[in-house]
Formats: C-alpha cells, sequence, structure tokens
C-alpha cells in the first residue's frame, strides 16, 4: 500500500517540471517561436531560486516563521529569471530572425556552465551544488493536520512529497486553457503561430505577441526549473539532468494542448518512477541480467517513443512555427 | 584510547579562488580525482585538509581540474600545477597511481601526496620514490563498526548504499557486513535473522532515482541505511526523513550536522590526514621527513585512522555504548575481531543474509 | 473639383532591386467602384499594401477627404475605415469562420472573448449582403468562394468604407464571379467604396467605373469605363498590341498514350475520396484540359497520375505499360513530363542555381554523372543550351539562385526542363498562374507546339480562357468525378459553369454513377 | 579563407562572396564572443568579495599562451578536434539534408562502448574495432531517421529519447560484460595491458615528445572531412541530400526517394559519431567509465557544425579551433575553474547563432561601398543558419509532424 503510495507521489511530483516546461514550450511555440531552449532556460530559473533561498533568505526570521511564503517568493524569482533569460532567445529569433533552434540550442548551452560558474561566484570557488533549505514540503502539519491520525499511505501519498509549485502548475495549467482559447490574447497569440501574415494585416503586432510567447515560456520554463529543483531533493545541483528536453517531447506528445499537455507529463512520469520500481521490487523479471535496473530504466524514453510513432498522424503543431516573421513575405 | 580523534565535521570548502597573481604561484596544488572539488567525498575532504593548513599558515594554494579522466589528462593537470610553482602535489584517489609512478621520477624535487593509493605503473608492482607519499585507509574497519553498531544497536534491516564499487567504498561495503554479521553472532541471533540489501548507486552525488529507490527501502522494513559515496547520503536522509522511522549512517567524517536522522559516520581521516601531511612537509623543509618519504601509512584503528564520533552530540545510539564500542574498537587493534580488506570476493558470513543486487 | 475619399499622390516603393510603384497617383471617388489595372509584378498589390499600411511608401503621400494621413500599420488604416481583400487569402485554417472574423477586433469582457453579440452581428451582416457563410465551420473545411465572402464579412464588421479587392476573381467560377459582382455593387449602394484590382479587362469594363492602369510600377493613366473599350484598357496595360493565339486545328486521333481507368486517389482532407472512379484516355496530338473549381480533385488526379500520391486503386496505363505501381521516376522514365501548380513547393528547389534545377530531371543519367560522380560540365552545357532555347531571363545565368528569380523566368525554367525531357505525356497543371499576358502567350504557344510534335498534353486549368483558348477536348471535374465532356468549339463559358459548379451531370457519367451504385 | 573550400562550379562569385561574408561573420562572431568573456571575467570579480582587476587578465593571457606551452598542451589541441571534427561532421552532414541530429552524444556513446567491446572482448586491431565503432554509432543514428521517414516523427525528439536510452543500455552492457572490465569495477580495462595493437597508432611520437595525446585520429578525422566534402558537392548522392534538405517536395517530384535519402543520412551521420568515439576511446588515454548523464561530446559537435556553417572543410577548422579553446582551458587553472572555458565556447555560439544576420549587415556595408551585386535578399548558401522566411519547412523544423 505504502509502496503504491510512494508510486502515485513521485509520479506526481516528477510530472510538475514536465508539465510545467511543456507548457512553456507550448506557449511560444503557439507564438511561432520553436523553444529549443527549455532546457537552458529550466537551468536558469532552477539556479537563482535555489540561490535565492540559499544566501540568507531561508535562515532570516521570515524564512523561519513562513517558509511557504519564501518558497513563494523563490517561485517568482525563479520565474523572472527565466523569464528574462529566455529573452535571448527572443531577441535573437524575433529581432534578428536568426534559425531559432540554433539560438535555443545555443542557450542550451550556455546555461549549464553560466550556472556553474555564478554559483562559483556567490558560494564559493569550486562549489556548485546548492543546499536548498529543509522544511520546504507542505506536509500534514503545515495544513493542521495530525499525521497521525492519517492512515500512513494518505500520509504519505498526499504529504511525502507535495511543495508549493504543484499546487501552483495545477493553477498554471488550467489558467493556460482558459487564456489560449477563451480570451483574445489567446486567439491572437494561436494566430501568430499558425499565420503571421493573416494577423498582421488584422493589425494584430506579431513581434511583440512573439516576445510576449516567448517571455511567457521562460516565466513557466523558470518556475519548472524550480519544481525540477525541488523535487530533485535537498540538494542541488544547477542542472535538470534532460527535464527540459523531456518537456519538449511531452510537449509534442501533448499535440500543443494544455491537458493533453497534462496526460503526457503524467505518463511520462509514472514510467520513469516504475523503472525504479521494478529494478528495486524485482517485480518484474532480471532476464539473469546483473543491474537489470539500467533495462527498465530505458522504458519511459522507447514508450514514448513509440507512442509517439503511433499518434505522430494526428499532430498538428502551429503552422508557422520555426519561420520568422517577415511581413515583405506574401 | 583511540577513539574521540578523528577530522573537523564537514563543512561547504572554505575556499576562495586565491587572489595572488600567480607570478609568486601556488605552493600547494591538488589535483581533482574525477568529480569535482566539491563532490562530498575524496576530493572535497582531502582539499579541505589543504585549506585548513594553507589558511592557518597562510600558504599559497589552489586546485586543478584534469581535462577528462584519463592518466594523461592527470599527469597535463599536474604540470599545470608545477608551472604555476607547486612544490607539493595532493592527489586524492588511486586513479592517480600510474599518473604519480611516472611523475615522481620525472619531477624528483617535486613532491607527491598519495590518498588511497600506491604508484605503479598499471601492473601493480608498487614503486614509491623518495618524493612521494602515500596513505591508506582501513575503510574495512570503519565499515565493521558501523555494521556492528546498527545491529548492537537493534536493527535487524539494514541498508548499505555505495558510489561506485570502487576500492575504498567496497572496502566500506565488505566491513559494514562483516561487523553486521559479527554483531549477529555476538547477539547470538539465528541465520537470517539480519538482512542486508546491498547495492551501487553510480553516482557519488544526489540522485533522483536513487531517492526513490530508499523511499521504497525505507518503505518496505530498512531501518538503516549506510549511505557510502559522497553526496549522494542527501538523497538517502531525504528519504529517511519522509519516512517513518528510517535513520542513516554517514561516511568519511562525522555527518551529524547534515541531519538528526544519521545516527553515526563510519569515518576515516582524510581531511585530518591530508592537513598533518602538509605540517610534517614544510616542517621538515618542505620536504618528506625520512619516517614519509617513499613510504605508505596505512591509517586504521591502531593509529586513530578510522572510528566512529564518540562526542556526546554526535552519539545517537540509544542501546548501544560507548563501552560497547571502546570494547570492539580494542578487539579490531589487537586482532580479536578480524576484518578483512580484501574486495576481490564478498565476504563470507554466517548469519547475516545479504541481496547485492538490491 | 470632386471630393476624393483616397488620394494617394507620387506614392514610390523600392524592395530590394525592383521599383515595385514609381510615382504613382491614385484616387478614389467616394461611392465609386475603381479599378486597378497592370500585368503581374506591375506593383497593383503593392500600391494597395501600402494603402492598407502593411508597405511604408518611400515617397508620396496618402490622404483622406482631403487631408493627409500616415498609415503606419493595417490598425491605422482600419481607423481610417479602410479594408482589404488580399490576393492570397489572409485566413488562419485552423480557426472557425467567426474567429477569422473578430479576430484583431474581438469583443471582450474582462479579457475573456463574448461571442454571442458578435455572432448575431455577422449573421445580419451576411443576410443583408447575402454573403452565405457557415459561421462555425473551419476555414480548411470550406471553399474558396466561401473563404472570400468570409474575407469582404471581415472588412464590413470592422464596418470599414473603403474596400480593396486584389484579384478577388482570379479563383472563382463564373457564377461566383457573377455574385460578387452583384455584391459588390450592393456595397455601393450601401455607401462604400471600392478600389477593384483585376486583369480580367471584361470583368473591370461590366462593374468599375473608372480605371487606373499600372505597368511596370509606372501609373499609365486613369480612364472612366463607359469612355474606353477593352483593346484600348489592353494596349495601356501592356504598351502594345496583343493578338489572340490562333491555333490551327489538328484532327490527329493518335494511338493512346494515356489510359486511366476507375482512378481512386483518397483525400488528405477529408475521409471521402478526392478523386472517385475517373476513367478517361489522353490522345497523341491533343490537348486535354481538365476544367474545374479548384479544390474538385485536379490536384489529386495529378498527383496520382505522376505518383506524388498512392491510389487507393484503378489503373494508369502510359504507351500499353501499367504503371500504376512504378515510383515516380519510373514513371518520368517511361515518358510522363510534368509542370507542377505549385512552382514553388515542387517545381523547383530555390536554394539551387538554376543549372542545378534544369538537371533534376536528368542528373542521374549517364553523361550528366559517371560512377556517381557529378560531372559539371555537362550541367553547365545543358543549362547554357536551355536558357538560351527558351530564353530564361535571370541576374547571373546558369548559376543564379532559382529563389532570385522573377515567377515568370521561374515558370520558364520548369517548362524548358519539362520539355526538354522530350516525354510522349506533358501534364501540365495550371501553367500560366499568375504570369502576365506576355508569358501566358508564350506557354500557351509551347504547349500547342507540343501537340503539333504529336505529344499527348494534360493541362489542367482554372482560367476559362486558356480552357477554350486552346484545348481540343475539355473534360469538366466536380467533386472528384468527371461530369461532362465538351468540345470547346461548342460550349461556352456559362455552360461549363454548370458543370463546375454541379449544377449539370452529362447523362453518359450519370450512367457510370448508377452503374457503381448497383 | 573560405574560397579555397569555394564551391564546385569555377566561377560562381556570387556563391564565393557569400562565403566571405559568412567567413568574415564567424570570425566577427567569434570575436564579440571572447570580448563578452572577457567582460564576464571582469563582472565575476566585482561580484567578488576582495576584487583584483589584473587576475582577468592575466587569465587572459595564460588562457591563450597556454596551448604553446609544450608539447602536450599542443598535440592536446588536435587530440581534442579530432572527435569534435567527427561529431560535428555528423551533425553538419545532417544539417545539409535538414536534418538536426541532437542526438550524436547517444551515436558517440554507442561507437565508444563498442569500439571498446571490439578492443578488448574481441582482440580487434584498432582499425577494425574503429570500424566496429562507425557500425554501431550508423545502427544507433539510423532509428531516428526511420521515425523521421515512415512515421514522420522530428529527429529532435527521437534523438533525445534516444541518447538516454542508448546511455542505459550501454552501462547494462557494460555490467554483464564482466570481462570488459576485470581491474576497476567501473571503467573498461587499460588497453595498454589487454590490447595494445588495439591503441591508434602513433608512430613512435608520443614517446619523442613524452607525452599521450598524439595519434592518428585526426589524420583519419580531415580524411573522413574531405571525402564528406566531396560526398556532399561532387556526387549524385550529395546532390539529392542537398535538394532533400533544400525542398523535400520537390525533390520527391524529381523521383528522389526521400526516405530512402533521410535514412542514409542518419545513418552515415551516427556512423560519424560513432567514429568520433571509438576514437577517443581507442586513444589509449581514456577508459569507458559508467556514465549516468549524457558525455558532452556529441553535443559539442554543433557548435562546431554551426561556426562552420556545417561545410565540412570548414568544420575542420572550426574543430581545430575549438579544440584549441577547449585545451587552453587548462591554462585558465589555478586562476578560474575549468567551467570557464564552457562560458567563453557558449557566448561564441550564442553569437554564432545569428552569424548569418552579421553575414547580411556586413553585404549592405560592402555594398554601400559601392560594391552592388544586385539580388533580391538570399543569404549566404548555408542551410544551418539560414533564416527561414518562405522556405520549405523541411529545414530544421522542431515539431511533431510535418504538415
Ligand atoms: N515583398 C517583396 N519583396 C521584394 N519585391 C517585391 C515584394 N513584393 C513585391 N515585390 C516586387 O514588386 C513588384 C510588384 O509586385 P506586386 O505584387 O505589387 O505586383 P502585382 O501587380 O500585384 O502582380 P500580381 O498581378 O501578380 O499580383 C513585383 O515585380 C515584385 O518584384
Ligand atoms: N518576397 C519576394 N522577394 C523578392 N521578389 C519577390 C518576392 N515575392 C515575389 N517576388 C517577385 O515578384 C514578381 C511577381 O510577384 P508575384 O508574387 O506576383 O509573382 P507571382 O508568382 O505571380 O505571385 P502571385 O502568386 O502573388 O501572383 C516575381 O518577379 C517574383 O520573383
Ligand atoms: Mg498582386
Ligand atoms: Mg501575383
Amino acid at each position: 500500500m505504502d509502496i503504491f503510495s510512494i508510486l502515485v507521489s513521485k509520479t506526481i511530483v516528477y510530472a510538475i517540471p514536465l508539465l510545467l516546461g511543456a507548457l512553456a514550450g507550448m506557449y511560444s511555440e503557439r507564438s511561432g517561436i520553436i523553444n529549443i531552449a527549455l532546457e537552458g532556460i529550466m537551468i536558469f530559473g532552477s539556479l537563482f531560486s535555489a540561490l535565492f533561498l540559499t544566501r540568507g533568505i531561508m535562515t532570516s526570521t521570515l524564512g523561519q516563521t513562513h517558509p511557504q511564503f519564501v518558497i513563494f517568493l523563490a517561485i517568482i524569482v525563479a520565474g523572472v529569471s527565466g523569464g528574462l533569460f529566455s529573452l535571448l532567445l527572443g531577441f535573437a529569433a524575433i529581432k534578428l530572425k536568426a534559425n531559432q533552434v540554433i539560438s535555443g540550442t545555443a542557450l542550451n548551452i550556455f546555461a549549464p556552465s553560466f550556472a556553474i560558474l555564478l554559483a562559483y561566484a556567490m558560494i564559493s570557488q569550486g562549489i556548485s551544488s546548492i543546499r536548498l533549505p529543509r522544511g520546504i514540503v507542505m506536509n500534514a502539519a503545515f495544513f493542521g493536520i495530525d499525521a497521525s491520525t492519517l492512515p500512513s499511505w494518505l500520509n504519505i501519498m498526499v504529504f511525502s512529497n507535495l511543495y508549493l509549485t504543484t499546487p501552483i502548475s495545477i493553477l498554471i495549467l488550467i489558467i493556460s486553457f482558459f487564456v489560449l482559447y477563451k480570451t483574445k490574447f489567446g486567439l491572437r497569440l494561436r494566430s501568430c503561430g499558425e499565420h503571421p501574415q493573416a494577423a498582421d494585416s488584422v493589425g494584430i503586432n506579431v513581434v511583440r505577441m512573439r516576445y510576449i510567447g516567448v517571455l511567457i515560456s521562460g516565466i513557466l520554463a523558470g518556475i519548472g526549473g524550480f519544481a525540477f529543483a525541488m523535487a530533485n531533493g535537498s540538494n542541488h545541483e544547477p542542472d535538470v539532468l534532460g527535464y527540459g528536453f523531456l518537456a519538449l517531447a511531452v510537449m509534442i506528445f501533448g499535440n500543443w494542448k494544455p491537458f493533453k499537455i497534462l496526460v503526457g507529463a503524467l505518463f511520462f512520469s509514472l514510467f520513469k518512477t516504475i523503472a525504479v520500481f521494478a529494478a528495486t521490487l524485482q517485480f518484474l523479471p532480471t532476464f539473469g541480467l546483473t543491474k537489470v535496473d539500467n533495462l527498465y530504466k530505458t522504458l519511459p524514453y522507447i514508450i514514448t517513443l513509440i507512442v509517439l510513432a503511433f499518434t505522430s498522424k494526428k499532430s498538428r503543431a502551429p503552422k508557422a512555427e520555426g519561420i520568422p516573421y517577415d511581413p515583405g513575405q506574401r | 584510547n583511540g577513539t574521540t580523534t578523528v577530522a573537523p565535521t564537514t563543512q561547504a570548502p572554505t575556499t576562495q579562488a586565491p587572489t595572488t597573481t600567480p607570478a609568486t604561484g601556488f605552493e600547494i596544488a591538488l589535483v581533482t580525482d574525477v568529480g569535482n572539488i566539491d563532490d562530498k567525498s575524496f576530493n572535497e575532504g582531502s582539499w579541505n585538509g589543504v585549506v585548513q593548513y594553507a589558511t592557518e599558515f597562510n600558504k599559497t594554494y589552489a586546485y586543478y581540474r584534469p581535462t577528462e579522466d584519463s592518466k594523461a589528462a592527470r599527469i597535463e593537470a599536474m604540470e599545470a600545477a608545477i608551472n604555476n610553482g607547486a612544490k607539493i602535489v595532493v592527489c586524492p584517489g588511486y586513479l592517480f597511481e600510474e599518473a604519480i609512478f611516472q611523475m615522481q621520477t620525472q619531477y624528483p624535487n617535486v613532491y607527491f601526496l598519495l590518498l588511497d593509493g600506491q604508484p605503479h605503473s598499471g601492473d601493480y608492482n608498487i614503486v614509491t620514490a623518495q618524493n612521494t607519499h602515500n596513505v591508506l585507509y582501513q575503510e574495512e574497519q570503519a565499515g565493521f563498526f558501523a555494521g556492528y553498531a546498527a545491529v548492537m544497536e537493534g536493527y535487524r534491516d539494514l541498508g548499505f548504499v555505495g558510489g561506485m564499487a570502487v576500492p575504498a567504498v567496497v572496502r566500506y561495503g565488505y566491513g559494514f557486513v562483516q561487523g553486521a554479521d559479527y554483531a549477529a553472532a555476538e547477539l547470538g541471533l539465528s541465520a537470517g535473522a539480519v538482512n542486508i540489501k546491498y547495492h551501487y548507486a553510480d553516482v557519488f552525488w544526489p540522485d533522483t532515482d536513487l531517492e526513490t529507490k530508499m523511499d521504497i527501502w525505507y518503505a518496505t522494513g530498512t531501518e538503516v541505511v549506510f549511505a557510502c559515496g559522497g553526496g549522494l547520503y542527501i538523497s538517502v536522509v531525504a528519504a529517511a526523513e519522509r519516512s517513518s522511522n528510517g535513520v542513516v549512517i554517514g561516511v568519511d567524517v562525522d555527518q551529524k550536522a547534515e541531519s538528526d536522522l544519521i545516527i553515526t559516520s563510519a569515518m576515516k581521516a582524510l581531511t585530518l590526514s591530508v592537513y598533518e601531511a602538509l605540517i610534517e612537509f614544510f616542517d621538515a623543509g618542505k620536504t618528506w621527513p625520512e619516517a614519509l618519504a617513499g613510504e605508505t601509512s596505512l591509517l586504521g584503528a591502531e593509529n586513530d585512522g578510522v572510528g566512529l564520533p564518540t562526542n556526546t552530540e554526535a552519539w545517537r545510539f540509544e542501546n548501544f555504548t560507548i563501552a560497547q564500542y571502546e570494547a570492539i574498537y580494542q578487539d579490531v587493534i589487537d586482532g580479536t575481531a578480524v576484518v578483512s580488506a580484501a574486495i576481490d570476493v564478498a565476504p563470507t558470513v554466517t548469519l547475516v543474509t545479504v541481496n547485492y543486487d538490491a | 473639383m470632386d471630393n476624393y475619399i483616397i488620394e494617394m499622390n507620387n506614392i514610390r516603393k523600392e524592395f530590394p532591386g525592383v521599383v515595385a510603384n514609381d510615382d504613382v497617383t491614385l484616387k478614389l471617388k467616394k461611392g465609386e467602384i475603381h479599378a486597378l489595372l497592370g500585368e503581374n509584378g506591375a506593383g497593383k498589390s503593392t500600391l494597395m499594401s501600402i494603402l492598407f499600411g502593411l508597405y511604408i511608401p518611400d515617397k508620396g503621400e496618402i490622404r483622406k477627404n482631403g487631408e493627409v494621413v500616415n498609415i503606419k500599420n493595417p490598425n491605422d488604416a482600419n481607423d481610417l475605415g479602410i479594408g482589404m481583400v488580399h490576393q492570397h487569402f489572409k485566413l488562419v485554417e485552423v480557426f472557425t469562420v467567426l474567429e477569422n472574423i473578430i479576430l484583431g477586433a474581438e469583443p471582450t469582457k474582462f479579457g475573456f472573448l463574448t461571442t454571442k453579440e458578435t455572432r448575431k452581428k455577422v449573421i445580419d451582416l451576411s443576410e443583408k449582403f447575402n454573403l452565405k457563410v457557415d459561421i462555425d465551420a473551419k476555414i480548411e473545411d470550406i471553399s474558396v468562394g466561401m473563404q472570400q465572402r468570409v474575407e469582404i464579412l471581415k472588412m464590413l464588421y470592422r464596418e470599414n468604407e473603403i474596400l480593396i479587392f486584389d484579384e478577388p476573381t482570379a479563383v472563382l467560377t463564373p457564377q461566383e464571379i457573377d455574385e460578387l459582382m452583384k455584391i459588390m455593387k450592393n456595397l455601393i449602394k450601401e455607401g462604400k467604396s471600392i478600389l477593384f484590382i483585376s486583369h480580367k479587362l471584361n470583368e473591370i469594363m461590366s462593374v468599375s467605373d473608372r480605371v487606373t492602369v499600372l505597368r511596370k510600377g509606372k501609373g499609365i493613366g486613369t480612364v472612366n469605363v463607359k469612355d474606353t473599350n477593352i483593346n484600348q484598357l489592353s494596349e495601356m496595360m501592356v504598351g502594345r498590341k496583343i493578338k489572340g493565339i490562333e491555333k490551327e486545328k489538328n484532327a490527329s486521333t493518335g494511338e493512346i498514350i494515356l489510359k486511366v481507368e476507375d482512378l481512386v486517389v483518397p483525400s488528405k482532407l477529408h475521409k471521402n475520396n478526392a478523386v472517385n472512379n475517373v476513367s478517361f484516355e489522353v490522345k497523341a496530338g491533343e490537348i486535354l484540359c481538365i476544367a474545374g473549381i479548384e479544390g474538385n480533385g485536379q490536384s489529386e488526379l495529378v498527383y496520382g497520375l505522376t505518383g506524388l500520391e498512392k491510389i487507393s486503386s484503378g489503373k494508369v496505363t502510359l504507351l500499353e505499360k501499367d504503371i500504376t505501381h512504378k515510383s515516380i521516376r519510373e514513371r518520368n522514365l517511361s515518358g510522363i513530363s510534368h509542370i507542377p501548380e505549385d512552382r514553388h513547393k515542387y517545381g523547383l528547389v530555390l536554394d539551387y542555381k538554376l543549372e542545378d534545377n534544369l538537371a533534376l530531371k536528368k542528373y542521374f543519367q549517364e553523361g550528366f554523372q559517371n560512377h556517381g560522380f557529378i560531372n559539371e560540365d555537362m550541367f553547365r552545357k545543358h543549362s547554357e543550351r536551355l536558357i538560351k532555347a527558351y530564353d530564361i531571363r535571370s541576374g547571373r545565368g546558369s548559376t543564379t539562385l532559382a529563389r532570385s528569380m522573377s515567377g515568370g523566368n521561374q515558370q520558364k525554367a520548369i517548362i524548358a526542363r519539362e520539355i526538354d525531357c522530350d516525354s510522349k505525356l506533358l501534364i501540365a497543371v495550371q501553367p500560366t498562374r499568375g504570369l502576365d499576358v506576355g508569358a501566358i502567350e508564350n506557354i500557351h504557344r509551347t504547349l500547342i507546339a507540343e501537340r503539333n510534335k504529336n505529344k499527348a498534353v494534360l493541362l489542367v486549368s482554372l482560367e476559362l480562357d486558356e480552357v477554350l483558348d486552346i484545348s481540343d477536348r475539355i473534360l469538366v471535374m466536380y467533386n472528384g468525378k468527371i461530369v461532362a465532356e465538351l468540345n470547346p468549339d461548342e460550349t461556352s463559358y456559362q455552360e461549363i459553369g454548370l458543370f463546375m459548379i454541379g449544377a449539370k451531370i452529362q447523362d453518359k457519367f450519370k450512367e457510370a454513377e448508377v452503374e457503381e451504385s448497383v | 579563407m573560405f574560397k579555397i573550400f569555394g564551391s564546385s562550379s569555377a566561377v560562381n562569385k556570387k556563391k564565393q562572396k557569400d562565403k566571405e561574408y559568412a567567413f568574415l561573420a564567424s570570425v566577427i562572431s567569434i570575436l564579440v564572443g571572447l570580448l563578452i568573456a572577457i567582460l564576464l571575467l571582469f563582472l565575476l570579480e566585482f561580484a567578488k568579495a576582495e576584487s583584483d582587476y589584473s587576475k582577468p587578465l592575466i587569465g587572459m593571457r595564460n588562457y591563450f599562451t597556454y596551448s604553446f606551452t609544450s608539447a602536450t598542451t599542443f598535440s592536446k589541441i588536435f587530440y581534442n578536434a579530432a572527435p569534435l571534427m567527427l561529431t560535428g561532421l555528423a551533425v553538419g552532414f545532417a544539417f545539409k539534408a535538414g536534418l538536426f541530429n541532437i542526438g550524436a552524444t547517444g551515436q558517440y556513446t554507442f561507437g565508444a562502448f563498442f569500439a571498446l567491446i571490439a578492443a578488448i572482448l574481441w582482440q580487434f586491431p584498432w582499425w577494425a574495432a574503429l570500424l566496429v565503432s562507425i557500425v554501431a554509432g550508423a545502427f544507433w543514428g539510423v532509428i531516428p531517421g526511420i521515425f523521421k521517414a515512415f512515421f514522420n516523427i522530428n529527429e529532435v525528439i527521437t534523438s533525445i529519447m534516444l541518447n538516454w536510452a542508448g546511455l542505459y543500455l550501454v552501462n547494462l552492457l557494460f555490467y554483464n560484460l564482466p570481462k570488459i572490465h576485470t581491474v576497476l569495477p567501473n571503467r573498461t580495462d587499460n588497453l595498454a595491458f589487454t590490447n595494445p595493437k588495439a591503441i591508434l597508432p602513433d608512430f613512435g611520437l608520443n614517446q619523442i615528445f613524452n607525452t599521450s595525446f598524439i595519434n592518428i585520429g585526426i589524420i583519419i578525422a580531415i580524411i573522413v572531412a574531405v571525402i564528406i566534402y566531396i560526398v556532399l558537392e561532387k556526387t549524385v548522392f550529395g546532390f539529392e541530400i542537398k535538394s532533400c534538405g533544400l525542398n523535400k517536395n520537390a525533390s520527391i517530384y524529381a523521383g528522389i526517394k526521400a526516405k530512402r535519402t533521410i535514412i542514409l543520412t542518419m545513418l552515415i551521420s551516427g556512423g560519424l559519431a560513432g567514429l568520433g568515439g571509438g576514437i577517443v576511446y581507442l586513444a589509449g588515454t581514456v577508459q569507458y567509465t559508467i556514465e549516468s548523464s549524457l558525455l558532452s561530446m556529441g553535443f559539442s559537435g554543433i557548435p562546431v557544425a554551426l561556426l562552420a556553417y556545417s561545410h565540412p572543410l570548414a568544420i575542420i577548422a572550426t574543430s581545430v579551433f575549438i579544440g584549441f579553446l577547449e585545451s587552453s582551458g587548462s591554462g585558465l587553472q589555478g586562476l578560474y575553474s575549468y567551467e570557464m572555458t564552457g562560458v567563453i565556447l557558449s557566448v561564441i555560439i550564442y553569437f554564432s547563432a545569428f552569424a548569418l544576420i552579421v553575414s547580411h549587415f556586413i553585404k549592405k556595408v560592402l555594398k554601400r561601398k559601392g560594391q552592388s551585386d544586385g539580388d533580391q535578399g538570399d543569404g549566404p548558401v548555408i542551410e544551418a543558419v539560414k533564416p527561414e522566411t518562405d522556405k520549405p519547412k523541411e529545414q530544421l523544423e522542431t515539431k511533431g509532424v510535418v504538415g
């Protein structure tokens, strides 16, 4: 029972960064800008929020008295830093009309080295791992519930991995749905990703919309990075272990649609968790292999591939995605 | 008695990128093993020793990171250090054995401190030149004490997580198993009463998969896990904190500060040994004194090289007493309790059942 | 002194390498339909784009009701009540009609879309001007005609008073064209003023009050329609007299080159078939023309014949050889040349040099390559020859990038390449699309010459003039089926039009249907 | 410089001009990159508690002199360059066909590990082991090609997935082939002892210069680069690859088997990356150790290709240049941490990402100087970085499905 609870809570906690990352990708691609820089942006977000938490704030009285409030501030820091960083992509891709995939790749190469370097500068030469403060989990006590009164499976499932980022990203998901399909902004954003000339001809400022798209993308990815940092445990190396790229896959998997993206994120996260479980509990065959967990670790990736293969027919990317907007072009 | 020794509590390496220009150079150099300086393991431990000495006696110091994990790159890094004015080069880890074998003859008036290894050309015929001093640690003893303590404390479901199956880690692990078995015998437990889950994580740093694995271990009855490999203890501690009643055993240095759940730490005098070696080196006028030149010192129970922390705030056992600990410590010294240092085969145990692929 | 609602004075606009508009002046009276006439590339779209704020003029001023206005973007234009139906529709395919109409002028409450009133307003408008649209359909699912009506509704919805139509009739059937003309007259009655771009003189004569003619970016002059005639206009437009092509009939009933039996090609857009049990033959020495409204399966038919798309059933025989399941290359080699409908998508590798593009169908043959290595001299010789033979004009001859060539010359290059293959069957899909009168003439001559060389020519065209001018036999396609076989000398615009919109089906094709349904 | 690499046809002034622009653009990007990097060093000083502004300058001096201080540091340039060149070619070659092979790292890992299997388990000589590495890399590279060709799934996603899958598979193999790590549990045995003839020949040069970084890897890499150049520019296959990259539809229309071309391209691309892995691990220096994160070498190929605009011969130059920057990284040590190299590199790359714009800019400037060559703006003939205005979407699009 507890095992199952762990499975669930782990699946959720690792789905969150994927969800945020994929939603981030969705915003920029819906505006017509391919954002392959998610990885780098997430790294940035995780870096600055983690630094923010460690550099005094958390040890301050405020941190002691209202840890979750400080976490909230950290989320904002993550968003802002991610957003600012993403503007580099925006500048290259929108203003300079550079190849979007390549500019994004550049940011991906830039982020990790810079992160380590900054960590060195901020903490100390040679120290890149940032120690996240404890007590950032929203445990039962936080909700004024006495954990002992709960059945342990429930306690584990709900509270063992509940961070502030989880409810917030659920909120972001729902808001995103409405923004995208129910608001003027969403309509305009999508039109820029589908047919910028059309948008322009009805007086929509494509360049501005695309900047906004990229900016939102950066903000969400930044928060996603922070979500990863928290899921990743109390000690954070400024790195998101390829989750940015996985988020990209999840986005495509989710067909650039908010709730499908949620499904994709959970799906992937579930298999990733199962892989670890399989190796540990050996409820799956070992085929007489040593370290068979390495085999199971490939599962999430292989399965995602297979699913993509089957869903590819239906998948439909924003039409103008990846093409710099040039008003002259008919 | 040889108990309340070893090493300051771990703290983030107190390093500053030295601001002296290389004109004067950096006198003390450390070349990192695989992984970075903050690996919470060999690099960090020995670096702390360097920093501790250099700041105390204000010497210039710096560390160098090889560009790749190869003998050639290590040599390149050492040469870079030497060109930057290094008088002594500290090399943490057996991976330096072949590199130093070459360098010690190539640079006869540069001095080398090799931790956890002895120079050879790859054929394992040890040749230690006069400008080299080696330090080996009897991790198996430290692990032995940890395993013994855990069982004596009353734990029956144990876990061991090693960073990688590298000699030092394996010695810790096998020692841990032997200690548990020894205690089981002493308590007259029935065969199979004590279970040990045994696993190498393949990382020396926190890892999400490992953390999940630990969650499961604790959820499936494991009471205490010996987290043996650099920073990976962080994942173990995180899992323990989530679990209802899991605890952790730290490694290398007294990690009590890291978490209240770290009931003890299997320590070896890494930082201290570096610190002391440097004192010897400089006191002898920037050369190895007779006693150390071309020698290998083996740090174990005899010379307080290994042990558990016994200072009151670190001693978090309830049933297992310091007296019991000192007794077993003595037994190990005088050989009543034999701890095998072999790493090629798993230790033969009588009572505990070990799952080596958990 | 009449009152002009819009005056564009001495407009100049330059693009890299081209002067699109050179000191052009255009004055629009309130309540008139003002036609803008000119060959391709004459600068019509550019001039209108300037009025609509898509381009900023390099020189010149724009006045509305006498005072100078400064239009920096479509918003400004919109605020001045200027709206435009673009030559290439500017509609978002995955959006619904309604979404497209409100886009950019969305009614909202607290940023949330509120479509209720809008819906009503749009429906009212479409009834008032009888612009029939399916308001909740996605653009990608509706006909070109309806898409155009959506564009018009976009303007009306924004209550624009000055309406620009850029080549609105190019994509319409005669019936739809008449419909559009009525609508335009209606709009005038409602007090709107219209600017109307077209190549088609008869249309201009029929609706517009005045005409301004552009040639090579220069304003040639403005005339009242009632004081002029088609010949004068065409002369103004082209700068010389154009003589129609006289195609001497050749009564060759040569052997059958292409035989198509019960061809079925699935559609990419919808689930039912794009081409549905089509059978016909093309004989040597004839130009068989497939007429029809865009999107009735002509393109898919050709894709099926050339192998660009898989067919689900049927048989294609070329020179007694069954090529139904042959690869594209095998088909080409066994005697098919293909002038594709989209020269940029299929016809050319825009970033290849002209010589490479000209070798695209030959590069793998002995001489062009030996042992897998490319023979550059051969490429060069070959392209020099074709450039000369077909008078392909370009900046740097063989080494010009196709991208930088003019539409007309790009097309010439393709035609040269295809005809040079000397295949028995030449499939030409809208070979004159978007080209000017001179170029069109030229291409028509080439096609007829091919026919006279006893080749079989399968021509797919939307332009009825073209169809009637040069074909020997006409098949009309509607909704994936052939609905009529006509003789160009015995039919008329109107008749073809009726078949095109499916109002009529010839009996023999009806029977075919019955049989198949039994 | 790029003139030498000038395109096939004899008198193609325009193309050459563009190449000059392209070259200038690269140079400018690099210079700007370096400038910013130095600025960054100062900023870091500024951020520090006790700043010492001489440090960045000394650092930079060391950085640029280091590689010329000894035979070791000098040969290191080419030691680094060889695998960079091959992974760069892998990426660049795919770019030419409009594919973005971000999976080079996975293919590299495969090549590396199977080269070692061949060397240690099968006792192959070096050249045979290299062939094995090519096959292994090609195998892992072709899979994204197949997915792209038959399911139309974007190769970027597929290769990202396969990078990780590949890493874990290699780890699995490692553990289940105990004979390749008999000495130490987590690293393959030293070739010098298990199979010296599998080590790339160095003609005794390492002896003479007392280093370990000299081997024929760089020569092999250069030869391969030239071959790739010939394939792309002089052969029918290359013609087909490029035309598929530039306009897939037109290629299909012309009878080119696009699916086949895509698959072959990825096959070759993967093979190149695999060879890169082989060359590194058969150098007799590094041993393969259990990895828990992707090897960076595969990714390093991307900037190499970008800076070279995917031109095979230019890749020789850029890989040597980046090899130099990397080996120089050690020159910063003591003063700066090794990661500084990464920062300098990535800044350069960020600028090279829109080098095209720079080249347009240069073009304008030169034009104003009256060297007009009238043409409606089409950039240098560079697939990798041409802005994608009205260009076939096959070019580097990152999306699940081509419409
Ligand atoms: N975006 C552009 N960039 C460069 N040149 C352009 C652009 N748009 C138009 N031109 C040039 O301006 C000239 C006028 O183009 P325009 O589209 O206005 O002609 P047109 O009269 O509308 O032709 P058509 O009848 O085909 O629509 C063309 O010759 C073309 O070369
Ligand atoms: N974006 C552009 N840049 C440069 N020249 C252009 C551009 N678009 C069109 N042209 C040139 O404009 C001239 C005709 O313009 P136009 O676009 O009308 O050609 P077209 O093929 O008839 O297009 P359309 O389908 O709009 O009629 C050709 O010389 C074409 O090369
Ligand atoms: Mg036009
Ligand atoms: Mg046109």
